[in-house]
């Protein structure tokens, strides 16, 4: 197949198998249908992955097709797609991530009835972030966008069990939501400009500085409520309420890789406006410590690793911010990997003991030993250990910050530094709770019994989950892919050395100059302490150390609740205020209307229940006085 | 002037239906069989009708030297003589059921309903204002008459609503009528004219503040026949008393009668001020009032004083509202003789009009009457799929924009909205469920039955060939 | 002042004074003979104004027979021969109303006419009345022949004894 | 009356046929005895599917040497695919002309598409109230009602096409509605009679003025003068704004909405609605371009009011169908979004919106309605659960949720986007501020779907949701696929509406030379 | 002559019939009422023969024998609807004719 062919065709597979699969009945069918929608997930991945590959081996000769959808006025919307090479390993990454997500959720749910929609969502998920990447036109690109929120949505909430879980999934679209209403007037201020909603015109076309930067603050909304940064970043903790595949899927590969991305790909956009790149920065660094900080705290394991999505996710909008948009991508692709296994492995961890929390575990590392090497390199790559994947991305943006801090960069010299040191400050804090994190799961005493009784209930997932009398590794077939994650996580780092790699990023060499040295005493002290605290006091939380910190930290710096108060709670009131005046004022005055029609008609009525001299009365009064008014009009 | 030719031709119209009442009562005399008395007049009315539509436009005659006629055969003149043919005809028919009980006698009703009829076609061809008043006298006088005349049989309760409507009517009527003469007396000691077409000379200065208040006093005395606010107030009560199928003829026939004497006077005399206030008055006034009617037929006639509002509305713009008022009214009395035929055949014979709640679920029992009512109904609100009203009104409200009178086509239209609801009352009234318990389903007297669907075919027919009435009235 | 200006003046003091007993008086026959009276008094007037057969007319249908016929319907409804107190209704909208009617038309006629002298007609004698009637109002001569003719079979008919008749009375 | 020509060919009494095959269907299925109610309604649905292909067939009937490329300097404003021309009332100015081209045909579809679902739909289910038969019938004379308001190219018989719905749909709601359909159903058919005689004043005004009532001339020439232009669009506009409905003229919209039956609804949100949307297009602009224009940034105010008031007002409502009503307040708002920017491109996204809505809102209101019947029930509070016990039933709702707020990719999206967009091409800090308004509105919009389907698709199942019979029938399934399918498919390719509306739009909004 | 004497008479009786027709309880009387205002009417007719110059000379005396005419008709009749009236009713009070419903359904 020609690459002109498997271009669109790797967005569309996934869809079509979405859609697909969306059409199955309801239920299980007796394990036929169930093997049908995994059939078609695994298939709609695996070809897209299979696409991805052809396309990386093809060539690396960037290319444009595409087909005119529709005109408005004078703007022609085509579904096209762009491929280059950095294009091309972004849906690498998320064609893995994929295929592995399905085939890990094949066992994760082998007990869901509504195996079949999730499954398909999944696909749809997929096959609209590769339509984010590969698309070539803005508006496609936000159908993509959009779709991906709204099947986060629905996978959020796809746990019947949990009552966060349709909140959760609610917040999460919402919010992203919000973001989009930026974005969506972002690209519109871009493509009514340059009269063409290509990418290639508007990254060609000559904006007005003020256009140019309004559009990308705009564009910046969009992709802070996708990427999970501040302040619409607290959907994502919450979002953990979906199945942890999706997570894995959300936060590795797709969603919130969405926004970066479409950064790095307006890039040259972004370079003009420094007012925008400071902005980014600052959210950057915002997040970057944010994240970070409120990852130390928390008790949940996948929230642990959301947050540090959310820290992570910050590292790479730094990047983009100080000048660097090869190493938001490099970043980019190692987070995918490293988080995916963290997240599955993290699946894993929970599908043996029936709960998320980290007080409920311990001592795992006996009885799931290939978890347990799993979550060391995903934790090692986290904090940036060398030589794991982590440790490039992570080394390359602190250059780039640090670069920026000498000027020279479209980005004040200012923003740079902020950038620069939230990251080097948060290379430490990663390192603090990535060993807390190991040591709470994987160390000490096994704390599943816990005070309040033998075991406990707790619904996660579908599954329906027996807690099994000794916990275990997963089956292989969850197996197999945290192994196949373990290689990237741990290697792909060094692709920064593979020439191909790095011109298809337009990556600059590595090189490890002393400037490492301060963020591996970082790492060491953050490391560190954590085991210290740890060792110090066997069996406690090092989460203890941050004292009356801690509270704080665990709810995220309580945005969520400034969050409700700010936005929640007078759109509701002004709803209110809205629904009362409609029924009040102006259905009143409507109503109001027909009443006193009524009522005239009434008093009119009552005024005719007389005798028949007043009629005479009338006839003669009404003569009288139309003839007066005739004489008038007459004489005058 | 001792001796003049007179056009014996184009009085065709007149002699035939002169001679329908004279026959009428003749027939009662020597044949004295209701049936034959009654098909004898409804031959009679068909006659006439077809005398008019032979002798068409033609010149005048009783004219005087300065070539001014009494009588004056025009198209408009003869689709109201065909108007007023069929409309007696119908309710001759929907009186049958209720002549044949021996309700009233049926050889004077006839020939009083045939008088009232040579008088209506006298109304449409006269040309000078004593003819017009002779005619509109001779149209309403035999209705005093038919509004009283109600034989009671032995041991049925005796209702003296048909004598105090008609001592209502008739008190009302003369006062109007002096009041109409007044006008006439006034207008022409101020400009020596009786014949309409000399009417429009203007009066010496002098007397210019005479002619104007005369011109309003003969708007106002013949307003009476249309029942216009504020000289309406009988109307409901007369055509609630009087016998339903003589309430159907005074608010159509009769009616009719008056709109051709509004527009006889008004295209020549300049009275847009006093017709405007009537035509406000009497649609606004009729609607609301009409919003709390529980009585079948004083809804109709609350509404029917308001469909005469939008006929004033048209007239005030003089001469070229005519067409428009002529048509519109020509539309409203065949919508309206449906409505009545629908009372009538769901109406025991010789019962009066009852409440609107005697009528819930007739609509389903009766589909052919339900189905008839709601034609003439959403004829009446100016709706599909009664089109004949819908081109009624919009015929109205394009001559009052077309004249610049805006505000007025305004209210006409504000007017129509009121109007819906009291019509989609009744309406819903029919089609009630679930269908209250009532008696069986009567059959439909054969008479009724043919006038109703005669006048629903001539409803659908000048629904779907307006163009044809258009051109007859221009 | 002419002597017909004087003999207007006069006959129409008459009519209009026996006009007002005709509405004020509480005997219901007098109102009647004071109709007679005044419709007496205009037929005066119509001879002033030399409209010979009008006043001739006026007397024997009106003189003659319209009030003979209120004065039998009198009897026929049993009405008090006497002076009654209940004959009228409250005077204010009469009152108002009659006044500015009243009013209204005198200023009227007033303005219009002015104390301007017009030449006294020659007399209209019968034939010429009857040349007009029978020469240019021949019309609604024929339709007032019908109107006369159903007002004569209504009259007749709705004094049926089986119209309207009380089952109490038996007829 | 200043020109008068009969054109009457072959093909154009395809638009007669139109109109006469649901209205004889109407006739034979009203005169079909009362024993044969369930024939009546197959009938019924036999001559909705009969003027449904008769609308698939116009496209090939396009005389070649007219469409695409026949709007130059020398051609008309209006260059119908089809003319019909034969005069009626010339006293009135009333000529029986019709005509379709790329404006109307995708509405003229839609009608037909949804008149065939919902009668076929009445086939099963038949709501309490009268007979199915006489449902049927009235729907049928509803989409003659409809289909001869999209194609009627005289603004009088425009009119008379107009008010043809209103008495029909006054039955549907009254006759087969809920406990509170009298008041319902009389609010309903005075406020848009007060709307229609506005419309009335509006039509008569200009036909007064212009001498003629002929869209195409009307539209070609500058006939009317400023004032009379202004006063016509004002009228027109007010008429239309009831209809759409425009906030604050909407309320007649949620009480008809929750009283009227499930198929009435559909037809009601569906097709009656678009008349006022496309009226304001063919009608208003056409006629009056520059009021339409000058009167662009206040329609755009309300637009955007109604936008951000009816999504608020969603958000607040416990009633299932009361929401898609005020719902449908709020995505009119952007298709008069669309049409006040007075630019090819918004009234573009005001045509597949109109579309996107009848579809979506449409099927909307299929799955309300039987969540309601089934459940015995549409409030919000009682209802929950969905997904557990009517997995299908959830879905479709899911589905038709999110096409609802305008997810991309559904056929919602396109018009929402490309309203904002225009409002947002249309420059200046005005139209900025209301395009982000609409955004906004959008997301507000997203919340109350949002809501929506956490109530009642999600959470534990009440004893209401528990006891609902979950499967979809056949004739459900009929009625609902083709919805689907289309939402999808208007979303993926656009162009299905899009594609012949450049020109005419051009020709609209400029007038011929 | 001055006509605007015969003039002023006849609106000064059109005046006092109207005031009868309001004033009067008794219907024959509101009836002679109504008599008083047709001859005042009369009066003007056969008044303005003198004063205008019209086509027809004479017309006005014309129309007052016509108005002569239709009012003894219309006594006629009228006298018959009130004996009618009187004969169910057993009073001939205007005021007892009610323009709504009537409270007296059957007459008792």
């Amino acid at each position: 197949m020609s690459v002109d062919v498997l271009g669109p065709l790797l967005p569309l597979v996934p869809l079509l198998a979405g859609l697909l699969g969306l059409l199955l009945p309801p239920g299980d069918g007796n394990g036929a249908r169930r093997r049908l929608a995994a059939g078609i997930g695994v298939g709609g991945a695996a070809l897209a992955l299979l696409f991805s590959l052809r396309l990386l081996f093809a060539g690396t000769e960037p290319f444009q097709t595409g087909v005119d959808l529709v005109t408005f006025g004078d703007l022609t919307v085509s579904f096209g797609v762009a491929i280059g090479p950095a294009v091309v390993y972004v849906a690498l990454a998320v064609s893995v991530v994929a295929l592995l997500v399905q085939i890990y959720s094949i066992t994760y749910l082998h007990d869901d009835p509504r195996y079949a929609s999730y499954a398909a969502q999944v696909s749809l998920f997929t096959g609209a972030m590769l339509l984010v990447v590969t698309a070539n036109d803005l508006i496609v690109m936000l159908v993509g966008w959009e779709v991906m929120g709204a099947c986060s949505y629905l996978l959020i909430g796809h746990d019947r069990r949990l009552p966060e879980a349709p909140a959760a999934a609610v917040k999460a679209f919402l919010v992203t939501r919000v973001g989009d209403v930026g974005f969506l007037l972002g690209i519109a201020l871009l493509i009514v400009e340059a009269g063409s909603p290509s990418l290639e015109t508007v990254l060609l076309h000559d904006y007005p500085a003020g256009t140019l930067t309004a559009a990308l603050l705009l564009l910046l909304a969009g992709v802070a409520g996708k990427s999970a940064q501040f302040p619409l970043h607290t959907w994502l903790p919450d979002a953990m309420a979906g199945p942890t595949p999706i997570s894995a899927l959300i936060h590795a590969a797709t969603m919130v890789a969405a926004g970066v991305y479409v950064v790095f790909r307006t890039y040259p956009l972004f370079e003009q406006s420094p007012v925008a790149l400071a902005v980014l920065g600052v959210m950057a660094a915002v997040t970057i410590l944010l994240g970070a900080l409120s990852a130390t705290a928390q008790d949940d394991l996948k929230r642990v690793l959301a947050w540090s999505t959310v820290s992570q996710i910050g590292y790479m909008t730094g990047a983009l911010a100080v000048g660097s948009p090869a190493a938001a991508l490099f970043h980019l692709l190692t987070h995918a990997a490293f988080k995916a296994l963290l997240f599955l492995a993290a699946g894993a961890v929970i599908h043996a003991v029936g709960t998320n929390h980290l007080s409920r575990m311990g001592g795992l590392r006996v009885h799931m030993p290939v978890t347990f090497w799993s979550f060391v390199i995903g934790l090692g790559a986290l904090a940036g250990l060398p030589p794991l994947a982590g440790f490039w991305s992570k080394e390359t943006v602190l250059t780039a910050a640090a670069h920026a801090t000498e000027g020279g960069e479209p980005v004040p010299v200012w923003a740079g530094w902020v950038v620069w040191l939230a990251a080097l400050f948060a290379v430490g804090i990663t390192a603090w709770y990535a060993m807390r994190l190991l040591l709470r799961t994987f160390f000490g005493v096994s704390r599943a019994h816990g005070p309040d009784g033998p075991d406990w209930e707790i619904g996660f997932d579908d599954a329906r989950f027996q807690r099994p009398p000794a916990p275990h590794d997963p089956p292989a077939a969850m197996l197999v892919p945290l192994l196949v994650l373990c290689i990237p996580s741990a290697l792909l780092g060094l692709a920064a050395y593979a020439p191909g790699f790095r011109t298809a990023l337009e990556l600059e060499d590595p090189h490890l100059g002393v400037a490492v040295a301060l963020p591996m005493v970082l790492l060491v002290l953050g490391a560190g302490s954590a085991w210290w605290i740890w060792w110090a006091v066997p069996g406690i939380d090092p989460a203890m150390a941050l004292g009356r910190a801690r509270p704080l930290l665990a709810a995220g710096f309580r945005l969520d609740d400034v969050q409700h108060r700010l936005v929640v709670v007078p759109v509701r009131a002004l709803a209110r205020l809205v629904t009362a005046a409609d029924v009040r004022v102006v259905d009143g005055a409507v109503m109001g209307a027909g009443t006193t029609t009524s009522h005239l008609g009434r008093l009119l009525a009552a005024g005719h229940r007389v005798a028949l001299p007043v009629a005479a009365v009338a006839v003669c009064a009404g003569a009288l006085l139309l003839g007066l008014v005739a004489w008038w009009g007459a004489a005058a | 002037m001792s001796s003049q030719l007179i056009d014996h031709f184009a009085l065709l119209p007149l002699y035939l239906a002169a001679g329908t009442a004279v026959l009428a009562l003749l027939t009662d005399l020597f044949v004295a069989r209701r049936a034959a008395v009654l098909a004898v007049t409804v031959l009679g009315t068909f006659a006439t009708a077809a005398g008019a539509l032979s002798v068409g436009a033609e010149t005048g005659t009783f004219c005087t030297p300065h070539n001014v006629c009494s009588w004056v055969p025009t198209w408009p003149a003869a689709v109201a003589a065909v108007l007023f043919a069929g409309l007696t005809a119908g309710v001759l028919a929907f009186s049958a059921p209720a002549l044949r009980r021996g309700i009233a006698p049926a050889g004077e009703f006839c020939f009083l309903l045939a008088c009232s009829m040579t008088g209506g076609v006298v109304v449409g061809y006269s040309g000078d204002l004593i003819t017009l008043i002779v005619g509109l006298e001779t149209l309403t006088l035999p209705l005093y008459v038919l509004v009283g005349l109600r034989r009671f049989a032995p041991g049925e309760p005796v209702r003296t609503e048909s004598a105090s409507a008609a001592v209502t009517f008739f008190l009302i009527s003369v006062v109007s009528t002096a009041i109409a003469l007044l006008g006439a007396a006034l207008t022409y000691a101020a400009t020596g004219a009786v014949h309409l077409d000399l009417l429009g000379a203007p009066a010496p200065a002098a007397f210019e503040p005479l002619a104007g208040v005369g011109a309003a006093l003969l708007v106002i005395g013949l307003a009476f026949k249309v029942a216009a606010v504020p000289l309406h107030a009988w109307a409901p009560a007369t055509y609630d008393g009087a016998p339903v199928p003589v309430a159907a003829y005074l608010s159509t026939a009769s009616k009719l009668g008056g709109v051709l004497a509004l527009a006889a006077v008004v295209s020549r005399l300049d009275t847009a001020a006093v017709v405007a206030v009537l035509a406000v008055l009497t649609m606004t006034v009729g609607n609301l009032v009409a919003l709390r009617q529980s009585r079948m037929v004083r809804l109709l006639a609350w509404s029917s004083v308001a469909q005469a509002g939008y006929i004033l509305a048209a007239l005030a713009l003089g001469a070229d509202g005519v067409v428009a008022a002529l048509a519109y009214a020509a539309f409203f009395v065949v919508l309206e003789l449906i409505a009545f035929g629908v009372v009538v055949a769901l109406r025991p014979t010789g019962a009066d009009g009852g409440e609107i709640a005697d009528y819930r679920g007739a609509g389903r029992r009766h589909p052919w009457l339900g189905a008839a009512l709601v034609l003439a109904l959403a004829g009446l609100a100016g709706l599909p799929p009664g089109l004949a009203g819908l081109f009624a009104k919009l015929s109205v409200v394009e001559a009052l924009v077309r004249e610049n009178w805006t505000w007025l086509a305004g209210v006409v239209l504000l007017n129509a909205v009121i109007a819906l609801a009291y019509y989609v009352r009744v309406g819903a009234a029919f089609y009630v469920v679930p269908v209250p318990a009532g008696p069986a389903p009567r059959s439909v007297a054969r008479p009724v039955a043919l006038a109703l669907i005669g006048a629903v075919a001539v409803a659908v027919l000048l629904g779907f060939a307006p163009q044809l009435l258009f051109s007859g009235l221009s | 002042m002419t002597v017909a200006d004087v003999l207007l003046l006069a006959l129409g003091a008459v009519a209009v004074g026996s006009g007002a007993l005709v509405v004020t008086s509480t005997h219901l026959v007098r109102s009647g003979l004071y109709l007679v009276v005044s419709l007496g008094a205009i037929a005066g007037l119509y001879l002033v104004l030399g409209a010979e057969l009008v006043a001739w007319v006026q007397v024997l249908v009106y003189v003659g027979a319209v009030v003979v016929l209120l004065l039998f319907a009198v009897m026929l409804t049993r009405a008090p021969i006497g002076p009654s107190a209940d004959l009228d209704r409250p005077a204010l909208p009469a009152a108002v109303i009659g006044a500015g009617v009243g009013v209204g038309l005198t200023a009227l006629f007033v303005d219009a006419f002015r104390w301007v002298r017009y030449p006294s007609p020659e007399p209209g004698t019968a034939e010429r009345l009857g040349e007009q009637i029978f020469g240019a109002w021949v019309l609604p001569f024929e339709v007032l022949s019908i109107l006369l003719l159903s007002a004569l079979v209504g009259a007749i008919v709705l004094s049926r004894p089986d119209i309207g008749a009380r089952k109490a009375e038996g007829a | 009356m200043t020109y008068t020509y009969t054109s009457v060919d072959g093909w154009s009494l395809l638009l007669v046929a139109l109109l006469l095959v649901p209205a004889v269907g109407a006739g034979v299925v009203a005169l079909l005895p009362a024993g044969r109610d369930r024939a009546g309604r197959v009938v019924a649905t036999v001559a909705a599917a009969v003027t449904f292909l008769l609308t698939l067939v116009i496209p090939f009937t396009r005389p070649t040497e007219y469409g695409w490329f026949d709007y130059g300097p020398e051609a008309p404003a209006v260059v119908p695919w089809l003319d019909l021309h034969v005069d009626w009332v010339p006293s009135l100015g009333l000529a029986f002309h019709l005509g379709v081209d790329g404006i109307s045909y995708p509405l003229v579809v839609l009608t037909g598409l949804l008149t065939l679902l919902c009668c076929a739909y009445t086939i099963k289910k038949v709501p309490d109230g009268g007979s199915g038969r006489a449902l049927a019938a009235l729907l049928l004379v509803l989409e003659v009602g409809v289909l001869g308001t999209f194609l009627a190219l005289d603004l009088i018989l425009f009119f008379v096409f107009f008010e043809i719905v209103l008495l029909p749909m006054y039955a549907v709601i009254a006759g087969w509605g809920g406990p509170d359909r009298r008041a319902a159903a009389r609010k309903f058919v005075l406020y848009t009679l007060a709307g229609s005689v506005l419309l009335l004043l509006g039509v008569v005004t200009v036909v007064a003025e212009a001498g003629t009532g002929d869209l195409v001339e009307l539209t070609a020439g500058n006939l009317l003068g400023r004032t009379v232009q202004a006063i016509a669009f004002t009228l027109l506009l007010l008429a239309f704004a009831v209809k759409a409905p425009l906030w604050p003229l909407h309320t007649w919209l949620p009480d008809a909405h929750t009283e009227a039956p499930t198929v009435g609804s559909v037809i009601l949100a569906g097709v009656l609605l678009k008349m006022g949307t496309y009226g304001l297009i063919r009608v208003g602009i056409g006629v009056a371009p520059d009021a339409a224009e000058a009167a662009g940034p206040v329609l755009g105010l309300f637009a955007v009011l109604a936008i951000l008031f009816g999504s608020l007002i969603c958000l607040r409502q416990v009633e299932l169908k009361r929401l898609i009503a005020y719902s449908s307040v709020g995505h009119m708002g952007f298709v008069l979004l669309g049409i006040a920017t007075f630019t090819e491109m918004g009234i573009q996204a005001a045509l597949i919106g109109n579309i996107a809505h009848g579809l979506i809102t449409g099927l909307l209101f299929f799955l309300v309605g039987t969540i309601k019947d089934r459940a015995g029930t549409g409030s919000l509070n009682q209802l929950s659960g969905l997904r557990e016990s009517a997995p299908r039933l959830a879905g479709l709702l899911g589905f038709a949720a999110i096409a609802s707020l305008g997810l991309p990719g559904l056929a919602g999206f396109w018009g929402e986007a490309f309203a904002v967009v225009a409002a947002v091409r249309a420059g200046g800090a005005y139209w900025l501020t209301l395009a982000a308004a609409a955004a906004v509105g959008g997301a507000l919009t997203a919340a109350y779907f949002l809501r929506l389907l956490r109530r009642v698709t999600h959470g534990p199942a009440t004893p209401e949701v528990r006891a609902l019979r979950p499967g979809i029938t056949g004739a459900e399934w009929f009625a609902w696929a083709p919805l689907v399918l289309l939402t999808l498919a208007v979303g993926v390719m656009p162009l299905l509406v899009l594609a012949d509306t450049a020109e005419p739009i051009t020709g609209l909004l400029v007038g011929a030379p | 002559m001055h006509v605007v004497i015969p003039y002023v008479v006849g609106a000064l009786l059109f005046a006092l019939g109207v005031y009868g027709v309001l004033r009067r309880r008794n219907a024959i009387l509101v009836l002679m009422a109504v008599e008083l205002m047709l001859n005042a009417v009369n009066l003007i007719l056969v008044t303005a023969d003198v004063s205008v110059r019209a086509l027809l000379p004479g017309t006005g005396g014309v129309f007052t024998l016509f108005v002569i005419v239709l009012a003894a008709a219309e006594v006629g009749v009228g006298l018959a609807i009130i004996l009618q009236y009187y004969r169910m009713r057993r009073a001939v009070v205007v005021d007892e004719v009610r323009l709504d419903v009537d409270e007296e359904r059957v007459a008792g």
